[in-house]
């Protein structure tokens, strides 16, 4: 039960290898980014799960109710931003790797490479 | 009077979950795609309308019957326009239904006599890698942004062969 | 409140109100004046803070009025605003310089955008710098890397495309580690202001999350400061991007970082860890001596200009991390000095590149033949520039390695042996630099190469000029930056002054 | 109980189409299985009671991250050619990572435990002063746009950021100087126009979605919602339009230098929020000043800066959106 407790946890842990590995392993760019977004979507669970309270409702205060337990909002807080910033980072990244393929005509950083070495 | 609401919701909510499963079962069990895509409009039609319902009982005379209703008319029009692209989709890219001959033997799809013998070792590849595809989005539970996903992509494939 | 009292936030607030001013109007010219006139208002700005707070005193400020550890609040002490200074005197010094090379180098259609990103690069660093809250850091961090980016993938070469995206990826994970880190710190303390982290995680029983922690964070920030194994993003991403943001960013971007961890490691983790000071040498000594050697002896290899610089730049953070390691007032004095002197060292002479750049169309060393002869004025400041990499009298960079070795007086054998180390990885500045002195002042340029005869522009020699002659100002009369410095590594260490 | 049953439910499930997106190596599957991601993790956020949260990773995870990939893939690749994983580099990197944080989190506090230390400190204090000191329902929407308004001011301008990245890159005008009249997006969605099913109903959907946007902007402060999301959906409904409608119809509907100006506006209007407070005497983005009635003075700081953050989100992903679908094929 009490590893139970934790499984969150674990699960942020797999989602970061899962994605870090992606990103690591895959020479696709595209690919890479995909993973790079798996890799920062397990940070938004880190947080959200540390938000939670046994009984809590959503953090909106309701007239006339007393003694609501409510889930903590800062980290709710932290979130919308950081899912905002990670949007922003795909979004510019995207758009440099359709310049890439325009330029290089492949998205495969192996070939980029290559093709880099020979002046 | 509570008791019998309470009972007619419980009997509603039973009913549309025996559908979601039968659905989801069909997705699992269904040889191809579009007796998939058939089996997973009972979640769609049958399953979510029925627990609709069901919770809009539960929700006796506020504003909560209302919202659900509104999910309801939103699903009623969303679900099967992505079923229509996706068939569509599935369709031009050369996913065919499988069909029945004199002998009574089934065997997976043949082309329309037009463009008979067109068919090749490749597109047949192809055609496995779309049904992977469509399978997946399909399976999941009904949803607005899902449905999104699979319409679009349906449409990608649909592309590449016309 | 006057407009003293307002100050610590019209540092950033300038800047981020011109950035979407520049974005809008397209006037012709208007987006380089409005940037040019926004950052030199924060350099004031930044100026009279640093005037302020020399003392050794703190100033709060709290954003939207909320108290400390519910609200955001501005913490700006001698190191924040030393490093302000910096950040702020290295944009306008590089806009002002890149008058002419950037008309030249980014097209009228992108001059808007490419301004509006220049200006929150410039806020984003300075956020960074004055905030006293741990997630408003990653949020500016973000600020500062997304421009960043923008501003290296305007570069003429089709590589500054590839540079950018492995820069993203590399600066994304490091932003994220940096979060997961700042996660777990909440996890365990319930705040994020960093004065309020500081005081609680000393309360913390369970020190497991807390080591993590900390290692999240300072890897996180070692990859965005190009601390050695992490630095494969920073050569490329300073070659291939256009002269004057290589300027800026040389001079100040990595630096920032530092600056962060700098605080993070002492201030919230040094009170709270038993051996935090030797898990801090075992982490960063054997990175800044490799730094040191590997830098330099890719720099002597390396034939293009910036990319030689950028290798050398690797190892100059060494010099940065080996003062961190030593967690003496000495030791770390003479790593905020070498931030700041390092900066003025590297902003001119990249400065003096981008005037080579513009006249040779090359910075291939090999081609830059008899440059000493065509262009003696800038030469003149590039060798400057690089007897203060090397460390003789007279120039920045000796001072901050007189510090450095101070401090490793202290430290019995390591100490000798980092001296030796100094030593050694000064000797192999003297190789690529003279390398480069070699070519350019006593090498024929070959026949078939276009003659060189101008000098470059004044308005890039002026403003080269003022930066070299401040860093040899600032050595001569180092009073500024070490009171400053000094005074911002007691206040670090807790040594009362 | 239940709730811990259904989240244990949807962990797995996230995990499961993460191996499969790491699998695969067609990108459409990906870029699919990736939005199915975003769905799923929305979903556990709402079990997790994080309803602001699930609103806009539903909404920006799964439907803008989604379109922007597609507009992304179709114009560079649709299969990944990465070779075998030669080297053990990557997974031993992430391997040790893995094990680091279950080590480190083995001592964190459960789910959902009442006396964990983030419930202790700071938390309570937004909780209890909320009503006091600015008087909206939502204790998310008070810590985001007043306690914390610095954080989000920083995020507007990040925002900001990536849309000049995206505008500078894929600009109008390419490095040679020449113009782009036909995207290839929009030529891949063009054959969406001819079947009138999708286009008669996602049409008569977008007026809705847009309707829901400005009823999550303006219901923000009692409800779920806010700027981010509401910016995020009204841009989503015209995402659509342009999606059914073509390219070439949505620019007509949203110009782009409307979009370009809305950004702009939209940052400005924030900063200029902040600037007023400054002028009228209180410290930069204390709302209190701006009327006479400090909480009224806040309800209208964040009206305020709610309709800038909704203005540049909505702004932005719009354009970044539009940048993608004129883009042609070389």
């Amino acid at each position: 039960m009490a590893l139970l407790g934790l499984y969150n946890y674990f699960v942020f842990a797999v989602l970061l290898m899962i994605g870090l590995y992606c990103v690591l392993a895959r020479t696709n760019i595209v690919k890479s980014l995909i993973g790079l977004s798996i890799f920062q979507s397990a940070v938004f669970l880190l947080y959200i799960s540390m938000d939670k309270v046994d009984g809590g409702t959503a953090p909106i205060i309701q007239e006339g109710v007393e003694n609501q337990v409510f889930a903590n909002p800062l980290p709710q807080v932290l979130i919308l931003t950081a899912i905002v910033v990670g949007i922003s980072t795909t979004a510019l990244a995207l758009a440099v790797a359709v310049r890439i393929k325009e330029a290089y005509g492949t998205i495969e950083e192996d070939k980029i490479q290559e093709m880099d070495r020979e002046p | 009077m509570d008791i019998l609401l309470d009972i007619a919701s419980t009997v509603l909510l039973v009913t549309g979950g025996f559908f979601v499963f039968v659905g989801g079962f069909g997705v699992m069990r269904m040889p191809e795609l579009y007796t998939r895509m058939h089996a997973a409009s009972l979640t769609d039609t049958g399953g979510a309308a029925l627990i609709l319902v069901g919770l809009m009982l539960q929700g006796g005379f506020t504003l909560v019957p209302l919202k659900l209703a509104a999910i309801f008319l939103f699903l009623f029009l969303t679900s099967p326009t992505a079923s229509y692209a996706l068939a569509n989709a599935a369709l031009l890219s050369g996913v065919k239904p499988p069909c029945r001959n004199e002998t009574g033997k089934t065997f997976p799809g043949e082309p329309p006599v037009a463009d008979g013998p067109k068919q090749s070792k490749s597109s047949a590849e192809k055609r496995t890698a779309n049904k992977t595809v469509a399978g997946k989005a399909a399976r999941k539970p009904a949803g607005k942004a899902t449905r999104k996903p699979a319409k679009k992509a349906a449409r990608k494939p649909a592309r590449k062969k016309s | 409140m006057t407009l003293y009292d307002q100050l610590p936030a019209l540092v950033v607030a300038v800047l981020l109100f011109t950035a979407p001013i520049a974005y809008m109007l397209r006037l012709h010219g208007f987006p380089w004046a409005a940037a040019t006139a926004a950052v030199v208002t924060s350099f004031a700005v930044a100026c009279s803070l640093a005037a302020t707070v020399i003392g050794g005193e703190t100033i709060i400020y709290e954003m939207g009025g909320w108290p400390a550890p519910y609200g955001i609040v501005l913490h700006i002490d001698a190191l924040s605003a030393l490093m302000a200074m910096l950040i702020t005197g290295a944009s306008s010094a590089a806009l002002i310089f890149g008058y002419k090379s950037l008309a030249d180098e980014v097209g009228e259609e992108t001059a808007p955008a490419f301004f509006a990103a220049w200006l929150l690069c410039t806020a984003g660093l300075v956020g960074m710098v004055i905030t006293g809250d741990a997630f408003n850091i990653f949020v500016f961090m973000e600020i500062s890397s997304l421009s960043t980016y923008v501003l290296v993938s305007a570069g003429p070469d089709r590589r500054a495309l590839i540079s950018t995206y492995r820069y993203i990826v590399m600066g994304t994970v490091g932003a994220t580690f940096y979060l997961i880190g700042v996660g777990f710190l909440y996890m365990v303390t319930g705040t994020l202001n960093t004065a309020d982290l500081a005081a609680r995680v000393g309360q913390v029983e369970d020190i497991r999350l807390v080591l993590v922690a900390a290692g999240f964070v300072s890897v996180g920030l070692a990859v965005k400061a190009a601390v050695f194994p992490l630095h494969a993003w920073m050569p490329n991403a300073y070659t291939f991007a256009p002269n004057a943001v290589t300027v800026f960013i040389a001079a100040a971007s990595t630096k920032v970082s530092l600056y962060v961890l700098m605080r993070v490691d002492y201030a919230i983790f040094q009170n709270s860890i038993a051996n935090h000071d030797i898990q801090l040498t075992l982490f960063l000594v054997p990175l800044g001596v490799l730094a040191l050697f590997v830098g330099s002896l890719l720099a002597i290899y390396e034939r293009n200009l910036k990319t030689l610089l950028a290798y050398s730049s690797v190892a100059q953070i060494g010099y940065i991390a080996l003062g961190m390691a030593m967690t003496s007032v000495a030791g770390l004095t003479g790593a905020i000095v070498h931030m700041f002197n390092h900066g003025l060292i590297k902003g001119g002479m990249f400065m003096a590149v981008a005037c080579l750049a513009l006249r040779y169309r090359t910075v291939n060393v090999a081609n830059l033949a008899g440059a000493g002869k065509a262009m003696p004025w800038t030469m003149a400041a590039f060798v400057i520039g690089g007897l203060g990499l090397i460390g003789v009298p007279l120039t920045p960079g000796f001072i901050s390695k007189w510090y450095l070795v101070l401090a490793a007086l202290d430290k019995g054998w390591l100490g000798v042996f980092l001296i030796v180390v100094i030593l050694v990885s000064s000797l192999l500045a003297v190789i690529y630099v003279w390398k480069v002195i070699e070519v350019a002042y006593f090498r024929e340029p070959r026949a078939n190469a276009v003659p060189v005869t101008q000098e470059a522009p004044l308005a890039m020699l002026i403003p080269t000029w003022i930066v070299v002659l401040t860093g040899v100002w600032f050595a001569v009369d180092s009073s500024v930056p070490v009171g400053l410095a000094s005074s911002a590594a007691r206040t670090l260490l807790g040594v009362a002054p | 109980m239940m709730t811990i049953v259904f989240s244990l439910f949807l962990l797995t499930m996230l995990v499961i189409v993460a191996v499969a997106i790491l699998r695969t190596d067609n990108l459409f599957t990906a870029v699919m299985l990736s939005g199915i991601f975003s769905l799923i993790m929305a979903a556990n956020f709402f079990v997790l009671d994080a309803a602001d949260v699930a609103l806009t990773e539903a909404v920006i995870g799964a439907g803008i991250s989604t379109v922007l990939f597609l507009g992304a893939l179709a114009l560079t690749a649709e299969h990944d050619h990465s070779p075998p994983v030669g080297s053990w580099v990557p997974l031993v990197t992430s391997s040790a990572l893995g094990g680091v944080i279950i080590f480190a989190t083995l001592q964190a506090p459960r789910l959902g435990d009442p006396n964990a230390i983030v419930h202790k400190h700071v938390a309570p204090w937004y909780l209890e002063n909320t009503p006091l000191l600015i008087d909206v329902p939502n204790v998310v929407t008070a810590v985001l746009a007043s306690f914390r308004g610095y954080d989000t001011l920083g995020e507007v301008f990040v925002v900001f950021t990536a849309c000049i990245g995206v505008m500078s890159l894929l600009g109008r005008v390419r490095p040679r100087g020449e113009l782009i009249e036909e995207g290839e997006f929009d030529k891949r969605t063009d054959n969406l126009r001819h079947h009138l099913i999708p286009r008669v109903v996602g049409k008569m959907l977008v007026p809705f979605i847009v309707l829901f946007g400005l009823y999550v902007q303006f219901h923000g402060d009692f409800g779920p919602g806010g700027g981010f999301q509401a910016g995020a959906l009204v841009a989503a409904g015209i995402i659509l339009y342009s999606l059914v409608e073509g390219g070439a119809r949505g620019r007509e509907l949203v110009p782009e230098w409307f979009s370009g100006m809305l950004v702009a506006l939209g940052a400005f209007t924030y900063a200029a929020v902040g600037v007023a407070c400054m002028v009228m005497g209180g410290r930069f983005l204390d709302y209190s000043v701006l009327s006479h009635d400090p909480v009224h003075g806040q309800h209208l700081g964040i009206l305020l800066i709610e309709a800038g953050v909704g203005m540049t989100v909505a702004g932005v992903m719009i354009t970044i959106f539009h940048a993608f679908s004129r883009r042609g094929i070389r």
